[in-house]
Parts: C-alpha cells; structure tokens; sequence
C-alpha cells in the first residue's frame, strides 16, 4: 500500500489511545482529595527529588551502543550483497569487525561495562 | 566457666557486684557507672569471652527500672545475666552498642519503651513509635485513654 | 473454496474500484485498514493476557481463569471494560505533556511495526524493501516512551525503571540486530516478502545449519528483553521497583502500556517466525508430494498465527520458569556472551554462506 | 445491656461510612458494574498474619484467579481493593490513608481478619493498634476469623462483586460528599 | 583455559535454564496435576475441629446447657463474650440466675479455644462455619442462645 | 577512573521501600540512599506492625497470653507457643508427659517445614520466579490440612499450653503425615530441578549480603542466617529441650555467609526437619497428652527465661513475674529484630535487586520484629 499506510498506522494508534483514555473522562466522575496527585513511595511522602543528576553508568551503555549500532548498519548492506562479492567481503567484515572488536575490549578493559 | 568459678571471676571485675541467688543463669547487680567497664571486660577477657548478647531488655519496678542484659559465650558456652539498677526520674547508662552492635537497636527499643537514654549512642531515636509520640508505654504508670481500652 | 486472506483483499479491493471514485476508494481502504490494526490490537491483547493467565495457571497446577463467561473467556475482556472506565490518574508533580504523551509514543511504535509483517499470502500492509531494517529502527522508538513515561512521572522507583528499561534495550537491540543479519546474508535480500519467498523449500532454521539455530536462540532471549518480559522484566521488576516505570499510571494510560507490551511481543514473535520459521510458508518436507499437498491447503495465515503463537508460547514458558536477572548481570549477559557469540556467528553464517554449504 | 450499646461502647472513634445507595437503571450501568465486579486487582496489602492466608488464597489449591483476581498489583494506582490483611497499628494508619487516597477510583477494601475489623485480639490494653481499619478509610466488607481460611476471604470478595453488581456507584456519593464539605 | 570454560559456562547455564523449563513443561502438559478447589462450587471438606465460631449447642426442644456462669467469659482473653444474666422465676417461685443474652463479638474473637475449654458444662463449642463476610460489622456481633431457649433441666 | 567520575557527579537518590511493598513481607520501611543502582546505606525504620504484644500480656492470665504470640511470628506458631509454655513450666516445674513432647516435637518440626517452604516460595517470587511460589504452596496447604485437623486451625493454633497440648493428635495423624513424608521426598528434587540449580538464581545468591561470622554473632544474628556464616548456633543442640537430645539430626553449616549460604542452610533444614518428623512418626507413646495443672495459674517470683529455636532463629521469652496471675514483664527476644540489625551491613554496597534477595534469605517476618 506504499508510505502512506504509514500515516494512517500512526492515525490508527493514535484514535485508538484517544478514544480509550478519553472514554473513561467521560463515564466516570473521579473523586478527588489533596494526596491523590502527590508521588506514589510506598505510602510515605517522598524524600528528596527525583528528578536528579543521574548516575553516569547507565548512560555509558548507550554511548556504547551507538559505536556498535553503527557498525550494524554498516553490515545491512554488506550483508545484502556478501554472497556475490564472495570470500575478499569476507576478509573485508573480518577486518572491520576485529577493529570493533579490539574497541570493544578497550572498553571493557576500562571498566565501562562494569556496572557501577 | 562453671557458675561457682564465674561467680568469682566477676567479682573480682569490681568490688560493688552483688549476686542473687537462685534463676536459670548467674544473676550479677553491678552499679550503672561501671557497668560499660565491667561489660568491655565480660567482652574481651579470654576467660570471659562473651560474645554474644541475646537478650537487652528493661523492667520497670514502679520504684526505679532494671537493665537486663543476658550474655553468652558461644567459646566456653557459659551465660550470666547483668542487672543494672537506674533512676526512674532520669535514667541514663552508657551505651553498649560499639561492644556489641546487637545492643544498638535494642537500645533504641528500650528508649523507645521505657525512656532509658543510653549516653553516647550513635543514633538514638524512637524506634517502634512515631517520632511526636509521648510517654513511654512500657511503663507501669503508663496511661493512654484514648488508645488503651481496659478490660 | 481455500480459505485466503489476499483473496479477500483483493475482492474488496476490486469492489470499491468498481463503485467509487478511485480517491474514495483509496480513502475507503485506509479506513479499512485503521479499523483492522485497531482490531488487531484488541483483539491480541485480550488473547494474549488470556493465553498468559492460562498458560501460567496450568504451569503453576492451578486452573485460572474460568468463571467470567464460558470457560472464563471474557475475563480480559472484563478487564479491558474495567480498566476503560477506571479512573486515569495524573500525579501533581508530573511533567504532564510528556507523562500523557508517553502512552501514545509506545502505541504509535508497536503499530508502526506491523507494516511490514505478512500475515498472510500476499497480505501485508506495506511490503518495505528494508523490511527488516525498518523494524529494527521502529522497534527501538518504544523505549523513548518507557523513558518518557519514568522520567515524566516524578517517580523515583518510576525513574530508576526507566534507566535501566534504556540500557537494557539499547544493549539487546544489538544481538536482535545481528541475528536478523544472519539471515540476511543467506536470503540477500531485506524485504520480509522476499525472505519469507526464500523459505519455500524449507524453513532457515532446517537449512541455514548451526549458524542459523545459534542466531534463533539469541534472536529469542534478545527479543525477550527487549519486550522487557520476564527473565528480563527490571523495567517493572514488582519486587523491586514496585511497577517500575508505569508505576504511576492508572486507568487506560496503564492499560495502553499493558496492551503494547503484549503486542509488542506479538509483533517481535512474528518478526521470529518470519525469518526463521518461514513466515505463512507451510511445512514442507523434501519430495514427501502428497505430505507437502496436504501441508498446502492450510490457509497460510493459519501457518502465521500458528508459529507466532508457538514462539510467543515459549516467551511466557521463559516467564514462568526463570528467576529475574540483576541489572549488573544482565548486562554482562548481553555484552560478555550474547554479543561476542552474535558477532562471531555472523562471520560463521557469512563463511557459510559464501561457501554455499546451505540448501 | 443492648447489643446495640455495646457495639458503640466497644467501638470508640469515628467510623467512616462506606457508600451505599445510588440505584442504577441504565444498561450501561449493568456492564459497567459487571467487568468492574470480575475484575477486582488487589494491591499487594499484606501487614500480618492474614496476608499468608491470602497468599495462600492466591496459592494453586484456592486459586483466586478463577473469579480474575489474581493481577496483584504492587501499586495503589492501578489497584481495585485493598485487601486489609491484617493489623492496622497507629503508626501504620496515615500510611494505609494514604495508600487509599492514592488509588484511582472506583476502589474498595475488604477488612480480613479480627485486626482488620475491630483490632481483633489486641482490641483490650493496647496502645498501639486502631481499632478496627475504617476508622482510618471506609471498609465495604468485613471477614471475621483469625486469620480467616482462604475460602473466607473469597467469601468476601464474592459478597463484594455482589455488593457491586447490586449497584453502589461509590464516587457518585464520595462527589457528593466532598462538594457538601465545601 | 579460557575458552573452554566460557563455553562451559555458556552450555552449563543453558542446560540449567532447561531442565527448569522441562520442569514447567511437565506441569503445563499433565492437568491431572492441578489441585484447585473450586470454592463456592466445591464446598471445602473442613476437618471436624475446625474453630470456625463459638456457637451454642442447643437441642430439639431448644434447651442449651449454659448456666451464666462466666467461666467463658473469663477465659477469653480479649472479652470477645459478654454474658447477660436474668433471674427467672423457677416453679417454686424462687429465684434463679439465668441467662438473658449470650453476647458473641465474633469480629474479636481469634478463636483460640480457650472459653470451649473452660467452659464446665459444654454449652457452647467450636462450629466449622467460616463464611462470615457483611458488610455491616454490627452483623458479626451474635447473640448466641437462641430467642426463647431456656437451661436444660439438670445442667448446674 | 569512570566510577570516580560517577561518583562524583551525581546525586544520591534517597527511596522509601515500605511498608507498603512486595518484597518487604509486611510492613518494614527501609529507607535507602542509592548512587545509581548501588545502595550506600539502608536505615530501617520499625514499628508498622508494632501491637504492643509485651504490654497486653502483662494484663493477660499465663493460659490466655501464650495465644497472642501465635501473631507475633506466625509462621512458627507453634514454635512460638512451645516457648511460652516451656517458660511458664519452667516457673510451676511442671513434667511434661512423654506423648506430649513427642506430639511437640512433631509439631515444631512441621512448622519449621511449613515455614521454610514459605520461604522458599517467596524467596523464589522475590527473586522474580512466581511459579516456584505456587509449588511450595502445594506442600504447605498438605502441612495445613494436617495442622487444621489436629489443631483446629491452619496458621495460629494455639494448641501448646502450660503442661502439654491442647487436644490429642487426630486418628488420621501418623498417617498423613507419612503420606507428607513421602510426598515431600518427592518433591524436594523438584524444587532444586526449579530454583536451587538454576543459573540465573545462583548468580543472584552467590557473592551476595555477605557477613562474617564475627559480625554475625556481633550483630546477634541466629539461626539460618548465622549458620550460613558458618557458626553453629542451634538451640537444639546447645540448649536442647523437649526430646531434642535424644534425637538424630545434624546441624547444616556453610561457611560462605553469602545469600546462597543462608539458602543452602535452609534446604538443607528441611531435610533435617524431615529425618527428625521421620523418627517420631512411628514411635509416638501412649499415654496423657497433658499434665494435671491448677485451673488458675500462678508462677513464683522471680525470673524465668526460655529459649527456642525457631524457623528464623533464637527465641527467647522471658518472664519476670511477681506471684500474681499475670506477667509482671514479659519480653520476646525475636530472632527477626536482631537479623534485621544485620541488613545495613550486609546490603551496602550492593545493588537494589541484592536488597530482595538479602531480606529474602534473612526470612524476615516483621510482627516478630515489631511484636
């Protein structure tokens, strides 16, 4: 059906979201009291912010990530044709992925994908 | 140690100890300001050894509170239980929690129900009861009408 | 007559044509289409849960479900009634824009995804000649909204489920990428119809050998993390993190992440089914003429649905089975084995490949 | 001495009133109180010992999840009911309040157990414990025993679903109590 | 070496996983497993000492064996009974205690035996009834000799 | 070099876990500050569940107070009812019938697989496994039935009291209880096959909470918890009451002090449990199931302590008493109060997910904590 189908996927998911949440605005009247909106933990107040500087370890995956992802993109095509262009694309991936690999270990010997 | 040979062993921690006769385990009364040496000293002396406290606790006499500590030594299994007589107006005793680090919470249980301030704890607080509680319920004087219902 | 879904299709399609303007025509179909993922949506989610709540009553000698309706068949539905006219809640402190955008970025990535899909004999929505590509790149959208979702809701618990849902998925989405590569390399193609084409003398995972079944394993625990279902729930882990990042939704809100969880996992089943177990292809075993005729009158889409509910089975056979692993541990998972496997299995399948050691 | 006065000697406090009347006519009432009666999700409640009962009610020999109970859920939001399950002690009221006022409507709670309807065995020279939970939240059905046997408490959720169908629209009446207050 | 206890560890791992899914597995495929109870179906079989609630035996011609004499009440260690007494008027004309109520706080009572044990008559006794959800607690105090019963004759 | 940096340039996040949370088991509030996943310091803040037990029973007769302490730890109900009559017999000097510590013994052995099998179930839950739960359940609801046929209730019983036993075991008893035998014979494999073998929980329990023996008994741990520091600690052995002198069974040591220590200690428990209920079933002697007390019960003055060890560990009940009806003090020295002292020391610097595990092998039960 070409890209079109595209946007009427995303119109689709979005009327659906819509009529769902709006539905229940319109049936129920909710009742309403002073620590209803306040944070959920546990039944007590909270302590402190949430919303805080948060810790850098979980980050440093993604920056990871994206080297790789990177690297897989690359491969789509690669892949695609691999076969016709035979044994030299071979040596070419080998090449290519051993550098990533050598990365990878820097970046393992340096702790970064030690979970903090 | 059997009860005859601790018994003397105590005594010579420190003259003012007095024992009752009679109960499971060797019952010593020493006085609440030594208490913290003579306990360094059940801890650490080879002989004594004890090791393990497994019962803190406070009784209220109406006329002053008794500390109660129940010691155990896992290495030559004998056990004695110390008594400390405090004040009821302002009870107050050294605090035990750095020799044993059972002894911390128990002793916050304590100031919680019976108002004993262990002098020099790291961190005493109530600890079963909310913060703005009054009173200490464990007390035999202790009144609440609007929670307490008597039968 | 044999049961076929394009055949349908294309009825329907000649029909408007026939009657109306062809723009009307065109307009009429895409309304068509809306409907039908929009049915689909609903209808899988109260499957799904319903097959999950059975398979894990039978699993744990108890019997679920059974007495809302016949058999207990309209218990989702029940909750699906509930949770409509339950209150949705947001909370004071919450980023509001991004806490109720949050629901509609994940409903938006999970039904994007089923374009490219065949569900059938020359039934798919839009057959993208990057196919596998594309679901690569809008499967990973659903995390922005997990992310959103714990970030907007002011929530600690909430926050913390977020972060680790972000590192989680991003680490798996690698080996779910090299796995799909594998495949690639032996169909040479990209587009999901042609890889379903290239399965019709047997499925990869008979013909593609080791590398192949290597690649399936890891494709499946990728995946299963991904969806963030249990061994690899620490997005929401309950005993932990309370919800985790849905922990303050409520209502349809909830009940929208609920369902694209389900869905999500339909969808990367499908994606499993299609690249390793041939999509709509029926089973067909060597000369075995008459075995292979019989195999044939099977409506395709029966084969489709058949081996995404078998995959999807052995999803929620995972869930009841295994303990949940630590964040420290997951990672390790994915960064010490599965990648390290995944990428020397790839140069395995591209060595193969090119020696032509495959059917 | 009367029942009666006895019950108000012995029940010292305010008692908070569940919601009650409200009759239903439409249709879609009907269906409404149907899926929400079928599908009651309890919040993860569980202070003492009436909580291994319920854990043993959700176990595979009682099975709750044959009525559909069985998505407990860890947080008020998404929860139904809450299934009291044990004592309520002072300190853990504003908690339980808050838990409460935190679910999104419609919501219920069942008192299981002695403790959780009346304070049960520490009712008498105890200065701790709330005398019975809707002194802190409204309770729509109370379950005697000590704990209560698994069979018990799904009694109770089936005198729930029942007291649902048979039609209290709960924030109809919580609306009109908080606009009266105003 | 190292590779080999890589691999070790990864076939290891995978095997453990494996023998709990054939775990799982087994349950999934044999129902004879399964050993729910369908409640409100299947009435539970309740063994005959269950203490469900204290009632008060009363027999054909409703007569019960409770003298008022409080030992129960006593026993109780949370005063989930409360007995109110009467004076009756025996046939010859003199006074007799009797009782007027047998007040029951079912809410309160834990079920712990201890007023059956007590008591010096057996009057009342522990029944395996446990279906005692209201939704008015006031419904679970119980008056527990039945309207008009009266003391069997000889019971002192 | 990278965890420096994260340290440094990030706050720490300070949760509330409880009392309303899943893997608490009950009410406890722990309040944790967090760097990222790591926990730096757990603080647990008690008294959710605190029903003031020791002030009621001072106002409570020595028959009428053993039944609160089925509240207290009620997945050692038994247990915890045997210790408050071994005290109360203590002060009358009371000889207990033969047959009557047998059926004692018996019941305590059962509690303490009933309890563990709980344990083993939530743990498994807390762990993130959910099936495990259901399958202890299935043997736990066994034990239950035999419980409610003989006691005449599944969780509090209250069927120990001041000279023996409340009623005579059921006819059914030896029976079921060997058909029990079997049944759990079987299915012990089955629970290894599920959880003990599996990769995933092994690496959530090996290396984790760990404590060393001298902080152990420093922090007045007992039972599983202190055994899996490798210290040996069973009342039972070292203070033995009832019959448990006379009887075949070792106590299970590891020296790993790591959750999976504490785990293997109490699988291995059940087993001993088992072997102790196995040499009892077959010899129980005829006789009284209770010796001839006084109506009223009046201890001497002066102070009585007993100890017992139950599923989480030691517990001691100690009277003093003024000769009157009732308890002039009475304290219980749980065994919860003083493992939950350990969890500081135990959880910091671990991740959130180890706090579960942690608190899932300290077995922790918070009425018992609280009382």
């Amino acid at each position: 059906m070409g890209p079109a189908s595209l946007l009427v996927l995303i119109l689709a998911a979005v009327a659906f979201a819509t009529a769902a949440i709006l539905l229940s605005k319109l049936v129920l009247k909710a009742s309403h009291n002073p620590v209803k909106g306040e944070t959920y933990e546990c039944g007590v107040p909270t302590i402190g912010k949430s919303w805080i500087q948060f810790n850098v370890g979980y980050y440093l995956f993604a920056l990871i990530f994206l080297i790789f992802d990177v690297e897989l993109i690359f491969l789509y095509p690669w892949a695609v044709t691999v076969q016709k262009l035979g044994m030299f694309a071979f040596y070419e991936a080998l090449i290519f992925l051993f550098i990533l690999f050598m990365g990878f270990l820097y970046a393992h010997k340096k702790g970064a994908l030690k979970w903090m | 140690m059997n009860r005859e040979e601790l018994q003397s062993a105590i005594t010579a921690l420190n003259a003012d100890i007095t024992f009752e006769e009679g109960g499971e385990y060797l019952t010593a009364n020493i006085p609440a300001d030594a208490c913290r040496d003579i306990m360094q000293a059940l801890h650490n002396l080879p002989a004594f050894e004890m090791d393990y406290m497994f019962c803190l606790t406070c009784v209220d006499w109406k006329t002053h509170l008794t500390m109660v500590y129940h010691l155990e030594s896992r290495k030559h299994a004998h056990a004695v239980v110390i008594k400390s007589k405090l004040d009821r107006e302002n009870p107050e005793i050294e605090t035990l929690s750095d020799i044993w680090r059972t002894a911390e919470f128990l002793e916050r249980e304590v100031y919680d129900l019976f108002g004993v301030r262990f002098i020099h704890h790291s961190d005493l607080r109530r600890l079963l009861l909310t913060d703005d509680w009054e009173g200490y319920p464990l007390r035999k004087d202790y009144e609440d009408p609007i929670n307490m219902i008597k039968l | 007559m044999e049961f076929s879904l394009s055949a349908i299709a294309n009825q329907v399609d000649t029909w408007l044509h026939a009657n109306c303007a062809s723009w009307l025509a065109l307009t009429i179909e895409f309304v068509i289409v809306g409907l039908l993922c929009i049915a689909l949506f609903a209808v899988l989610g109260l499957v799904l849960i319903m097959m999950e709540r059975k398979v894990s009553a039978y699993m744990q000698l108890r019997l679920g479900p059974n007495r809302v309706g016949p058999k207990g068949m309209f218990q989702t539905l029940a909750d699906t009634l509930k949770l409509l006219v339950k209150e949705g809640l947001t909370p004071n402190g919450a980023d509001k824009f991004l806490f109720n955008l949050a629901p509609f970025i994940v409903m938006i990535a999970a039904m994007l995804v089923l374009a490219p899909i065949g569900f059938a004999k020359d039934f798919v929505i839009w057959d993208i000649n990057i196919g596998v590509l594309y679901i690569s790149a809008i499967s990973s959208i659903g995390v922005i909204g997990i992310l959103m979702a714990g970030w907007a809701s002011n929530n600690k618990y909430s926050l913390l489920g977020a972060m680790r849902s972000g590192a989680q998925i991003v680490s798996y989405e690698l080996s779910a990428g090299l796995s799909i590569l594998t495949i690639v390399i032996f169909t040479q193609d990209m587009s999901m119809g042609q890889i379903v084409a290239s399965q019709a003398d047997g499925w990869w995972i008979w013909k593609g050998h080791i590398p192949v079944i290597i690649s399936f394993i890891i494709f499946l625990i990728a995946v299963t993390a991904e969806t963030n279902r249990a061994p690899f729930d620490l997005a929401e882990a309950e005993s932990e993190l309370t919800a985790g990042f849905h922990t303050e939704y409520s209502g349809m809100k909830f009940a929208l992440f609920f369902l694209a969880e389900y869905v999500n996992i339909f969808i990367v089943c499908a994606v499993g089914a299609t690249l390793f177990l041939g999509g709509w292809m029926p089973l067909h075993i060597g000369n075995w003429a008459d075995f292979n005729r019989i195999m044939d009158y099977i409506p395709s889409s029966v084969w489709f649905f058949g081996k995404t509910f078998f995959l999807i089975f052995v999803i929620m056979w995972f869930r009841w089975t295994f303990p949940r692993l630590r964040i420290d541990q997951l990672l390790n998972l994915e960064w010490k084995y599965l990648l390290p496997i995944s990428m020397f299995n790839l140069l395995l399948a591209t060595f193969i490949a090119i020696q032509g050691w495959y059917l | 001495m009367d029942v009666k006065d006895n019950q108000q000697h012995a029940f010292p406090g305010d008692v908070h009133p569940t919601a009650s009347g409200g009759i239903l006519v439409s249709k879609l009432d009907d269906v409404i109180n149907w899926a929400r009666s079928n599908s009651l999700w309890p919040l993860v409640f569980g202070t003492s010992c009436c909580a291994i009962e319920m854990m043993s009610t959700a176990s595979a020999k009682y099975d709750w999840s044959r009525f559909g109970f069985e998505v407990a859920r860890a947080t008020p939001r998404q929860a139904d009911v809450i299934i009291i399950a044990g004592t309520i002690v002072n300190k853990m009221a504003p908690v339980l309040k808050r838990l409460y006022d935190q679910m999104a409507d419609p919501k219920y709670v069942i008192a299981m157990g002695a403790c959780a309807t009346s304070g049960g065995p520490f009712f008498y020279n105890t200065y701790s414990v709330v005398k019975g939970a809707d002194h802190v939240i409204p309770v729509d059905v109370y379950v005697a025993g000590c704990p209560p046997r698994p069979e018990a408490l799904l009694h109770a959720l089936i005198t729930l679903q029942a007291k649902i169908k048979a039609g209290d629209k709960r924030e109809k009446i919580v609306i009109e109590k908080f606009v009266d207050s105003n | 070496m190292f590779i080999t206890k890589y691999l070790s560890e990864v076939f290891g791992g995978l095997r453990s996983l494996l023998t709990g899914m054939r775990r799982t597995g087994y349950y999934f495929t044999h129902h004879k497993n399964i050993i729910t109870q369908q409640y409100p179906n299947e009435k539970p079989v309740l063994a005959e000492r269950f203490r469900g609630e204290v009632v008060m035996l009363h027999d054909d011609n409703n007569e019960h064996a409770c003298t008022g004499c409080t030992a129960c009440e006593l026993a109780c260690p949370n005063a989930t009974i409360k007995i109110v007494t009467k004076f009756d008027l025996t046939p010859e004309g003199k006074k007799k205690k009797a009782i007027d109520k047998f007040v029951y706080h079912l809410e309160l009572c834990t079920m712990c035996n201890l007023c059956v044990e007590a008591c010096p008559t057996g009057a009342i006794t522990m029944a395996p009834n446990f279906e005692h959800s209201v939704l008015n607690r006031n419904e679970l105090t119980k008056v527990l000799n039945k309207p008009g019963s009266k003391i069997r004759e000889g019971v002192e | 070099m990278l965890q420096e940096v994260a340290q440094k340039e990030t706050g720490d996040l300070v949760i509330n876990v409880g009392p309303q949370h899943p893997s608490t088991h009950g009410v406890l509030h722990l309040v944790i500050t967090l760097n990222g996943e790591t926990i730096k310091k757990v603080e647990p803040h008690l008294g959710y569940i605190h029903r003031s037990i020791e002030k009621m029973c001072e106002s409570l007769s020595y028959r009428q107070f053993i039944y609160s302490t089925s509240r207290m730890d009620y997945l050692s109900a038994h247990i915890n009812n045997h210790a408050c009559a071994l005290a109360v017999e203590k002060g009358l000097q009371i000889e207990i019938p033969e047959r009557a510590q047998v059926i004692r013994v018996l019941m305590d052995e059962l509690t303490r697989l009933a309890s563990h099998q709980l344990w083993w179930g939530a743990l498994a839950m807390d762990v993130g496994a959910i099936t495990p739960f259901f399958h202890a359940f299935r043997e736990r609801e066994v034990l239950n039935d035999i419980m409610e046929e003989t006691c005449g209730a599944r969780l509090t019983m209250n069927y120990m009291v001041p000279g023996g036993v409340m009623f005579d075991l059921h006819p059914n008893f030896q029976s079921r209880v060997k058909d029990f035998i079997t049944l759990f014979k079987s299915k012990l494999p089955e629970y290894d096959e599920l959880v003990t073998g599996n990769v995933i929980f092994q690496n959530r329990m090996k290396q984790v909470g760990f404590i060393s023996a001298e902080d152990a008994v420093s922090y007045g741990c007992t039972g599983p918890t202190l055994r899996g520091s490798g210290v040996s600690c069973d009342i039972r052995k070292h203070h033995p009451y009832e019959l448990y002198d006379k009887l075949q069974f070792t106590e299970p040591l590891e020296t790993g002090g790591d959750c999976w220590a504490r785990y293997l200690v109490r699988m291995e428990e059940m087993r001993q449990s088992l072997h102790i209920v196995e040499q009892l079933i077959d010899n129980i002697p005829e006789g009284e199931f209770q010796a001839k007390t006084k109506a009223v019960l009046k201890l001497p003055k002066g102070e009585f302590y007993s100890r017992v060890e139950t599923a989480r560990g030691e517990l001691g009940v100690y009277i003093v008493s003024e000769g009157g009806l009732t308890p002039y003090r009475i304290k219980f020295r749980s065994p919860g109060f003083s493992n939950l002292s350990a969890l500081d020391h135990m959880a910091r610097g671990q991740k959130i997910g180890d706090l579960v595990a942690i608190m899932g092998t300290l077995d922790l039960v918070i009425p018992d904590i609280d009382r």
